[in-house]
């Protein structure tokens, strides 16, 4: 690969404005980026950057990538215990389960996407979570969820929400990994900003974990998976920006489950090869996040060429295959010489692997188009140097005033009348109707079907069961965050203790307001110390999580909605115990506080 | 509701954004590759909806129609449609 | 008996197909990939469930075109034993081993849940320990599981007990005509479910009811062959 | 092959035989009632496909669209179809 210099490259990149243009007509601040990070990063750079490093430096610095509002924060969580194997940081978390086996997990939100385009924003969804896992080494097992919505008797709430189920199914049913719990809340407060959370469990053998990382000077870069298209060009900025309908739709992209179970095997068995150094799905900011995130776990440089990208669609520059978010997508470092493995095996599963680069040891992101530089950027800039916040937080005067006027609940004339309401409300009701859109059973593992306080599947192989769990509650944490955060924990504790299992750890999906407003972050802040309290005093560190900011529309901020997805260990599937009651004159007791 | 109710057949075709990713299509391209259509260079696929209604006037018709596509039986996001009325 | 269990892309149920046979009936197995070109060394062939090539298009209507289905023909011709389960079924119909159609559930929605059936025919290979008109428990998963045949076919299996399995009344999960969950080919050979019988197999999952199609084609085919080597 | 090859693009229209309830249709068309769409009284739904595709001829390529709607794009046991050629 030649390479030249940026002066050189210039006449190349003609179709796209100048780095001249991108100051003075604040291009950048089109991608999201703040004017005062523009100049940290031209002040990093030494130099202005062109079109193409500005779209990296903003997908990269985006709210969604670099969790600039939130890293601070999560620091506060307990990430450690002898169970884990993986903590936070990779694409999921990994605990051990005895036996040399090991489970991994992390749940993820599809908000914006599915507010868009509810069936395919629900269903790229799962197709993100389940690429996580698998990305890890583990072969996906069970899939969850957790969903918002406004109130049903809006046609609109109905549209969004009938088309997430399907989408949910659609995507996990089709690629055959069984959906086994989950939970749906109904609130006005979610009316135009539904949560779509999705989290995904994987099992594997402790030998075979793999991680995201690129190292290895000379070692081949490759690109696997689905071509690249225009699809979903700046997802990740608008994933953090306010108004999601406002944004430029195309962010809206299809799945394509059918290719992404071809995905899975052929991952899997490569590597099983042993000959994988690193792994990473594409998920948002597409390659430019993936060989960034990579390197930098290495401590390593990359150098790609995105004219050898396989693409979908004709004339795609620098930029947009950079940025491109098309999915069912994957970088894979080989081992030098192993190109000839990796292409083989995805051959046998109709699925193109394509070498478009090389490790470096210069510590920079090298993007060539055709061996001529189109982008230059050091790694660390992008990861190391992505701006952090302190964010301001203040205890909001509702706390107080909620609790001076209280409403007292005058005691109902009748209770079976009043009964009967509840149950009829769509949050408490059954979600039968839900579920069974869920092919809950594929793999034949599933013993606790949705229905009961938490799922439980089977370990093949052994005697052992794991019991997973979704639960939240955003109007406990709205009404008190410390205590919601608290709370939340302690229920999926207690869903997972019912079911027989001891809880081993916790992955969650941070769904919040606009963290601008001293407010909102105060509810973040405070939820998440009470989440941190409680995993800490259940020993069940948090080994995975995502966040989901900016949750807002015309001024109104859904509630504080922190979602705990919790995995627990039964050792003998002998002792699964059912929520349901068995037998007529069995006796009934109330235990705890 | 006037009188003349013309009766008409509205032939709707939806179809994906050329940007967005038509996995079908891709799929039943292969397919025919397979069974040595090897000349076939593109499938897209779509819907096709015949709606059969009556309006007031033929411009009624064309306002129903386009109404029905934009509310409900298209997403702008990532469809596009095009239609015909006949007479029914 | 030499059991195949046939891989397309996207067939997911394969492994609890190779799961349920060794579990119930412990009969040597293997997986078979869509691009195999011999089959003639097994008995027993399971074209299993799935979205075998994302179920675009028709589910199954890509599928049928696999090199393997040549030979899943073959075997059908010769009287060997081939069972379509969900997608099978659907491959099978397309391919035009057994009649009919399968449309989209008339809910129009994907449903997986255990559901009642009634053995109509305890008669063929694939019922022969079930009793006629037994109730049986046996979960469905499918999106398109909704039978249909024009009233001459349909007429033709009823009269010759070509259906297998019903759904019981009341209890038609899709909509299909005359309740039917199951059909066998002329010859009694093919069976076509859109229940699955390898996730039916202990109580642990539910219902063990799928047990006795897989122990009713070992013992058939335990007594035709002991009558072909004496 | 020999020389002058028609690119063509294939417009194929599949729609259920009327003999086949169309529950999709009918979920459309109770929609539509519910938006106030009331004067609709019919609604099929099919499917619609491009192909892009080149011929030694239009005879040819004729050939092969009915070729691959027999084979393949449609199951006669449920559906029919109409196409019309277009030229690419
Ligand atoms: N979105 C969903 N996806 C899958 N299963 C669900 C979903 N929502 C609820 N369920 C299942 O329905 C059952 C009841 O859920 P829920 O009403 O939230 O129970 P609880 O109040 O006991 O937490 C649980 O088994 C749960 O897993």
């Amino acid at each position: 690969m030649r390479q030249s210099s940026l002066n050189e490259n210039e006449a190349l990149t003609t179709a796209l404005p100048s780095p001249e243009m991108v100051r003075e007509q604040k291009i950048y601040r089109t991608f999201g980026l703040t004017d005062a990070e523009y100049a940290r990063a031209v002040e990093l750079l030494a130099r202005e950057p062109n079109y193409v490093e500005t779209g990296i430096f903003s997908v990269m610095w985006s709210e969604h990538c670099s969790y600039k509002s939130s890293r601070k924060v999560l620091r506060r969580f307990p990430t450690q215990g002898p169970q884990v194997l993986q903590g936070p940081g990779e694409n999921a978390g990994i605990v051990d389960i005895g036996d040399g086996l090991a489970v991994a997990f992390k749940i993820e939100s599809h908000n914006h996407p599915t507010a868009i385009e509810p069936y395919q924003g629900a269903a790229t969804g799962v197709g993100g979570i389940i690429r996580d896992v698998f990305t890890m080494g583990a072969r996906p097992i069970a899939l969850l969820n957790s969903l918002r919505f406004g109130e049903l008797d809006h046609a609109h709430t109905r549209y969004l929400f009938a088309e997430s189920v399907a989408g949910i199914g659609g995507y996990g049913n089709c690629i055959g990994i069984p959906t086994v719990g989950g939970e749906v809340v109904f609130d006005n407060r979610y009316q135009q900003n539904p949560l779509v959370n999705a989290m995904c469990v994987g099992i594997m053998t402790h030998d075979q974990i793999a991680t995201g990382s690129a190292s290895g000077v000379g070692n081949p870069v490759l690109i696997v998976g689905a071509r690249t298209g225009r699809d979903g060009i700046h997802g990740a900025t608008f994933a953090s920006a306010e108004d999601p309908h406002a944004k430029e739709r195309s962010a809206v992209q299809v799945g394509d489950p059918f290719m992404e179970k071809l995905l899975l095997e052929a991952c899997l068995e490569l590597i099983a090869t042993g000959q994988v150094v690193g792994i990473q799905d594409m998920g948002a900011a597409g390659l430019t996040s993936s060989s960034a995130e990579m390197a930098s776990r290495a401590g390593s440089g990359l150098t790609l060429d995105v004219a050898l990208v396989p693409c979908r669609e004709t004339g795609m520059n620098p930029y947009e295959i950079m940025l491109s978010e098309s999915q069912e997508r994957m970088l894979v470092v080989m081992r030098q010489g192993a190109e000839e493995v990796a292409k083989k095996i995805f051959e046998k599963w109709d699925l193109q692997a394509t070498v478009i680069g090389r490790v470096t040891d210069d510590g920079m992101l090298r993007v060539l188009e055709g061996g001529v530089v189109a982008a230059e950027i050091p790694v660390s800039a992008l990861v190391d140097e992505a701006p952090l916040l302190d964010r301001l937080a203040l205890r909001p005067a509702y706390l107080d005033e909620l609790r001076e006027d209280a409403p007292v609940l005058a005691q109902p004339s009748d209770f079976v009348a009043e009964l009967a309401e509840l149950l009829a409300r769509p949050t408490i009701a059954s979600k039968q109707w839900v579920y069974d859109q869920y092919d809950s059973m594929v793999r034949t593992e599933t013993f606790v079907r949705p229905g009961s306080d938490a799922a439980v599947v089977g370990i093949p192989g052994t005697k052992k069961a794991i019991a997973l769990v979704t639960d939240g509650n955003g109007r406990q944490v709205y009404l008190d965050p410390y205590e919601g955060g608290l709370r939340a924990v302690a229920e999926a504790a207690r869903n997972l203790v019912c079911s027989g299992a001891r809880p081993l750890a916790v992955t969650d999906c941070l769904n919040y307001g606009n963290p601008e407003k001293p407010e909102v972050f105060y509810q973040f802040e405070r939820s998440v110390d009470g989440l941190a309290t409680a995993c800490e005093a259940l020993q069940t560190p948090v080994i995975s999580g995502n966040v989901s900011l900016y949750n807002e529309s015309n001024g109104v901020d859904i509630y504080p909605t922190p979602v705990i997805g919790m995995v627990g260990l039964i050792e003998d599937r002998e002792r699964i115990v059912t929520s349901e009651w068995k037998m007529p004159g069995d006796e009934i007791y109330v235990v705890g506080a | 509701m006037e009188g003349n109710l013309v009766d008409v057949l509205a032939k709707i075709y939806v179809t994906l954004k050329e940007s967005v990713l038509d996995p079908q299509g891709a799929a039943v391209s292969h397919a025919l590759h397979a069974l040595r259509y090897d000349t076939v260079s593109d499938v897209r696929i779509g819907k096709y909806m015949e709606v059969t209604l009556s309006a007031g006037s033929e411009q009624e018709a064309h306002q129903l129609v386009r109404g029905m596509c934009d509310q409900l039986l298209t997403n702008p996001v990532i469809e596009k449609y095009t239609y015909e009325l006949v007479e029914a | 008996m030499k059991c195949a269990v046939i891989q397309f892309p996207g067939s997911n149920c394969d492994f609890d197909a190779v799961k349920a046979i060794e579990a119930t009936i412990a009969q040597p197995v293997d997986l078979v990939w869509h691009t195999a070109t011999d089959l003639s060394q097994y008995d027993f062939i399971v074209v299993p469930g799935g979205f075998s090539y994302g179920d675009y298009l028709r589910a199954g209507a890509i599928a049928r075109f696999a090199a393997v289905m040549k030979e899943v023909e073959r075997a059908a011709a010769d009287g060997r034993f081939v069972l379509g389960i969900c997608n099978g079924f659907q491959v099978l119909t397309e391919a035009g081993l057994l009649p009919g159609a399968l449309r989209r559930n008339e809910s129009l929605q994907f449903r997986c849940e255990l559901t009642e059936l009634v053995v109509a025919n305890a008669a063929t290979a694939f019922t022969r320990h079930y009793q006629e008109g037994e109730r049986i428990v046996i979960p469905i998963a499918h999106g398109e599981g909704n039978y249909y045949a024009d009233e001459q076919t349909l007429r033709r299996l009823q009269t010759n007990g070509q259906i297998v399995f019903r759904y019981a009344q009341g209890c038609n999960p899709n909509g299909s005509i005359d309740d039917i969950a199951g059909i066998v080919n002329e010859r009694g050979n093919v069976l076509g479910m859109m229940p699955h019988p390898e996730r039916a197999i202990h109580s642990r999952l539910g219902s063990e009811d799928g047990t006795k199609v897989f122990t009713s084609i070992l013992q058939v085919w335990r007594e035709t062959h002991a009558a072909i080597q004496s």
